[in-house]
């Protein structure tokens, strides 16, 4: 971690200047939205209303609206399991994402995803996924559908991948970027470095724990951003999807943030030694952007609580929404298997027999 | 199946899968083509021999080997539309992939509520008995057969190969289709023009009084050779050839036991929890009390297949071995009737 | 089985597995442990708590997410003579790891004719249940079942787990040591002392006279808790819990059924292809003519898991399934008898 | 294949120097029965006595010797399946190794791994693998096992794990290099660049085809050489050998070499133009290592055909011994399924009951 802290450059004040007080206050909007969302989802575990595994964006909220801000609708995205901030700043409604959260039938996968499953085709968010690694190979292959689909410009489309710190030493990481490097395709990878995959640095994981080097194994650009900085994500994930999208020219970005709980909601981090989770703590990109707003005069101290509690209200009505759907129906369990109907596809519950008598 | 007059023609079933992608390529451009070798080199078995060069390196793309990569980016591509027809060189290499097949492909569409289909289809030979050793004689269908949301179809012959590929092309949903070493030289009639199968029958191909062999791919071939050498003495086998795996068409096969009373599988893979345990178990299930001889199954030696040709031959199932159990089988139950 | 004199305590199935991991560590310093968050972390299910502490980071070894890596980097340790136990997160991640596992690990010592003996455990859970959603709730023992030079278990009790783990360890062979979500916190009597299963055996855990439940791992505690529930109806239930899956002990399977003529085989997992399938067909082979009613499968909708609830619970066998079939199995056969 | 031929440096009369008449000789003799072995193993093909897949090493004998040379006896090697020639220099005799092509029960395999599947534990040769890529997470684990068990230093072991140019596309390759990278292991990686894999360039099939590069991704020393100048493998190869057992630095070595015919036997290489082909033919190792040493005075035109000479008989006596040979015994079909009896252990036969009558 403290490696990182070494190579991490410092957000300041002045990296706000120049930018319209309108896009800056719509960013801690969204910033504070998806740090109320986390919050409450955290809650809402706590009160069994959420189950499975749970993996919140706190602390890399920055990373989050940067990333989103960049990318353009017409554009794919596709992430691992860590997907609340992403559905949410795609576009999908807190109440749809919520609602996935509680296994409803109103939520954005049906209720059949949760947590590490968020999608959505028409937002273009391709998932969620749960398998470490396991979004690296399709994203490649929609960015190889879009190659053969479109000409490069301007208004082409392009795919952003995200991927965090500990993903990168799998083998799909290596098969994909070389895949596009070779094949030139229109896809920028993120790593989203917070420092640990579960209790593991990345430094105890990597050999080149400079994870935006690994792009010179593909002769592709590898460009690394502070990830407290919401500008600097912002403008470094444009400037790569540019290349992605007029070039063909894939880019690796590595966006470097701190994760400010544990792993998962379960999980207290008791690995991690108070200094560590000091410096998470302080880093926290929420608070500082908020001062930093005030104290540029972009909001003032009642703009900004003012913008916390709609967030919170938002949540709230989300919570609301998700309580009161519905949940899947049960003889809807074989809906979705196949796209195509199929003789004798298997619609057995446990217990029943195979087939009906001869 | 939808059949046009048909005027066939005798070919291999190398030459089925090669004029069936052909074929799907002119007509669908949404369809391509992806896997090792199959654009220059024309495929490790030339089955897509010419296609590069009539189609273009964006229809035939040769991937690395990378198969978690490549057999990845073609589900990708077919979460955008596109109509990916993926050649893994054999079975054994699968393996590989098998993380993007199994926890991916086969996964999304319901894992995602129906906001994606993934018309995907992955062709791959397995099979021994080449000398190719343990690690390149597999025949592991069984494991996709087990997997929801996957359909498997293991034709048998030419005519099947060409009708299945059509259809596993045309439909929504990830299909693996399985080919096999010792079938792509393999000659048979096919029929003239557009052929399309539906995926999830069985197909009786021989019909019979007194057993049933249930086989699929290489082994529907020497199933038919027993039964037709057996006729000669007396005997009337039929034959059911699975043709899919998943789903598996269990009222047929339950049907033709249900009339002759006796069964016996026959699978080139090892035995234990092969496919021939489910076919057993389905027609323990379904026609209990219509069997007259326990369902006997045939099936390869449990061993890591070796290299050195007795050993191979000894470790894999042949007609020999079925016919001797067919023999079997019948005269337990002429023994059973007999008390 | 090497018993001692036993004085017992009872324990959760965790904690055995983690007393039998710190034992052998302490009795052979060829054994260590590889796998993900294994060490700083303890473990994502906490089986290693306590062991990097206590034996180093040489014996207790954190590896970065890479299970084809990390799984061949163990079984390349073990053709130089050390003893690695590794832990795969989930038995859902093994297939990363699965070439290695299957196309190496399996058939090295066949392959090279003896030359090399592969001392390798794979330890990993299975099971659904947990709302975990489609890719992290599987059960694909039935995939490494299949598997010749493999050895598979899949302990149903803390006892067994210590027993088990201890064989496994000690094995010179490839052992895929199959745990279950749900079976860690489940408490149980463990005997002191050293205790050494025989790997290939299964047991009757419970004797019964009108027909048999078979079963293994967790579903072993749900055919228990039938048989059981079942008595005050006056039904007397044998279970058999498999313990090993490969090799299976076919005889004490087929001696239970010869003598109730009634079963029913229990398992979490999809049941087209399934354990179940090996089982029927063993029976319906080993003790045909002592069958007096079909065997029955109670195991999972053929779906990718959901993580909704209601769907889960709809999509995974529980207890009530398994007690409705085996009423529906006696019945069935009185009905027969009444004939 | 261009781009390839730049880059390397020309072996030349130079490189000889200075290196004892004798050891060049020997290399030479090494070079000779490799050749020669290889030109009979085609030829046993042809005539049906070797069956499956069976991949030569012509071409790449100056790449064999130089590499074999280097390993010492204590160190272990782990190969791909184009293994004769590293099976016959690591001192597997001819006899056994040609037996083992034809599936007799004296080959060193005991007639079950074929040619791709060279073993020898005492020798140290720990295979012969046909998955692409799978000998590497293996090869990882035995210098995992050596870091282990000695003391790093000139008298440790080391590992050298061979792949192909094709092979390092795999995720295997980057997962078990992110490893040893990690773990600081003793292993020396050694890509035989041959400039294909089957039918595929290196440039069609690598991103970054400059594939000592990737080291980088490891923070690992990445070394490229001039695989038909013997002297430049070996010593090359020994000192990232050095590095590995007295450092354990792991090194990414690249040789490159050609592939002088097919894939495998049964490849006539059309894909390959008459230029690549000619290109191929021109650097063949082994005429030029002869000329070089007839120029140079070592050996006399005499000397050099009584080598080949030699080597052509030592085939011939490999061939009668493995054609004399006994296959192995149908009754041993499962002897080595499992090192530790198992009750239960399947071995019944196609067609045998699965069971006995209880
Ligand atoms: C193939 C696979 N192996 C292991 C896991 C278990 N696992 C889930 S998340 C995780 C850590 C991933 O770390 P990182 O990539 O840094 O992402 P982060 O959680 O920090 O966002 C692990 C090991 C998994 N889901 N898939
Ligand atoms: C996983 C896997 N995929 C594909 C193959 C088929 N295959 C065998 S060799 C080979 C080419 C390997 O090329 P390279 O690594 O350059 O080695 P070379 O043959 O040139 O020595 C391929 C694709 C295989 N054996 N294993
Ligand atoms: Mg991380
Ligand atoms: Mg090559």
């Amino acid at each position: 971690m403290a490696a990182k802290a070494r190579t991490r450059p410092k957000a300041g004040v002045e990296s706000t200047g120049g930018e319209p007080a309108e896009t800056l206050r719509d960013y801690y909007e969204r910033m504070s939205l998806v740090r109320a969302f986390e919050l409450r989802s955290s809650e809402m575990y706590a009160r069994a209303k959420i189950g499975g595994y749970c993996h919140l964006n706190l602390g890399e909220e920055a990373t989050v609206v940067g990333l989103t801000a960049a990318i353009e609708t017409r554009d794919y995205l596709f992430t691992g399991y860590r997907d609340h901030g992403y559905a949410l700043l795609r576009g999908l409604s807190p109440e749809r994402v919520m609602a996935e959260l509680f296994g409803k039938v109103t939520g954005v996968s049906g209720g059949r995803g949760g947590s590490m499953h968020m999608f959505d085709s028409e937002a273009r968010l391709l998932g969620g996924y749960g398998i470490v690694g396991g979004q690296i190979p399709p994203a490649t292959g929609a960015a190889l559908a879009l190659k053969n689909q479109e000409t490069a410009g301007p208004d082409a489309a392009a795919v952003m991948c995200l991927l965090g710190d500990g993903t990168t030493n799998i083998g799909a990481f290596h098969e994909s970027l070389n895949l596009a490097g070779l094949w030139k395709l229109p896809i920028v990878y993120v790593i989203v470095n917070n420092g640990l995959g579960m209790g593991t640095t990345v430094e105890m994981a990597s050999a080149e724990p400079d994870l935006y080097k690994r792009a010179a194994s593909y002769r592709m650009p590898g460009v690394r951003v502070d990830g407290d900085d919401v500008l600097a994500v912002r403008d470094a994930a444009r400037d790569a999807l540019k290349q992605a999208r007029e070039s063909r020219q894939p880019v690796l970005l590595e966006v470097m943030c701190y994760r400010l709980r544990g792993h998962s909601v379960v999980d207290p981090a008791r690995y991690r030694s108070p200094e560590e989770t000091t410096i998470a703590q302080q880093s926290d990109p929420v608070p500082s952007f908020r001062a930093e707003l005030i104290a540029s005069g972009v909001l003032s101290e009642a703009d900004a609580a003012a913008i916390d509690e709609a967030a919170d209200v938002r949540v709230s009505e989300a919570v609301v929404f998700a309580e009161e759907s519905p949940e899947p129906a049960r003889e809807d369990l074989f809906k979705y298997v196949y796209a195509t109907p199929v003789a004798n596809a298997p619609s057995a519950l446990p217990g029943e027999p195979v087939m009906d008598a001869l | 199946m939808t059949t046009e007059v048909a005027t066939t023609r005798t070919i291999t079933y190398r030459q089925a899968l090669n004029e069936t992608l052909r074929a799907e390529l002119e007509r669908d451009e949404k369809v391509f083509l992806i896997g090792e070798e199959i654009g220059v080199f024309e495929g490790s078995y030339k089955i897509t021999a010419g296609l590069l060069e009539d189609f273009g390196p964006e229809r035939v793309l040769d991937a690395p080997i990378a198969e978690e990569g490549f057999v990845g980016a073609a589900l990708g591509a077919a979460m955008l539309g596109m109509r990916p027809v993926v050649e893994i060189m054999t079975i054994n290499f699968s393996l590989i992939a098998i993380d993007q097949i199994v926890n991916h492909a086969a996964k999304m569409r319901s894992m995602f509520a129906g906001q994606v289909s993934i018309p995907l289809v992955i062709r791959m030979p397995g099979g021994g008995g080449q000398q190719l050793a343990a690690t390149h004689s597999q025949n592991l269908e069984v494991w996709y057969a087990h997997i929801p949301g996957l359909k498997v179809v293991a034709p048998s012959t030419p005519a099947d190969a060409k009708a299945l590929l059509t259809a596993a092309i045309r439909d929504d949903d990830p299909v693996i289709f399985l080919e096999n070493l010792s079938l792509y030289s393999a000659k048979g009639e096919v029929p003239d023009g557009e052929q399309v199968a539906e995926i999830g029958k069985a197909a009786v191909v021989k019909t019979g009084t007194d057993l049933t062999i249930v086989s699929y791919s290489r082994g529907t071939t020497t199933a038919l050779e027993v039964a037709h050498q057996l006729e000669a003495e007396g005997l009337s086998i039929e034959v059911v050839d699975l043709r899919s795996l998943r789903p598996l068409d269990r009222d047929t096969i339950c049907a033709s036991v249900k009339k002759t009373g006796h069964a016996v599988v026959f699978e080139d893979d090892w035995l234990s929890y092969g496919i021939g345990a489910e076919i057993s178990a389905t027609i323990g299930e379904g026609v209990f009390d219509f069997l007259d001889a326990p369902v006997r199954r045939v099936a390869a030696a449990e061993v890591p297949l070796p290299y050195a040709k007795a050993l191979e031959k000894a470790a894999l199932p042949n007609a020999a071995d079925l016919a001797k159990v067919v023999r079997e089988v019948l005269n337990i139950s002429t023994t059973a009737n007999d008390k």
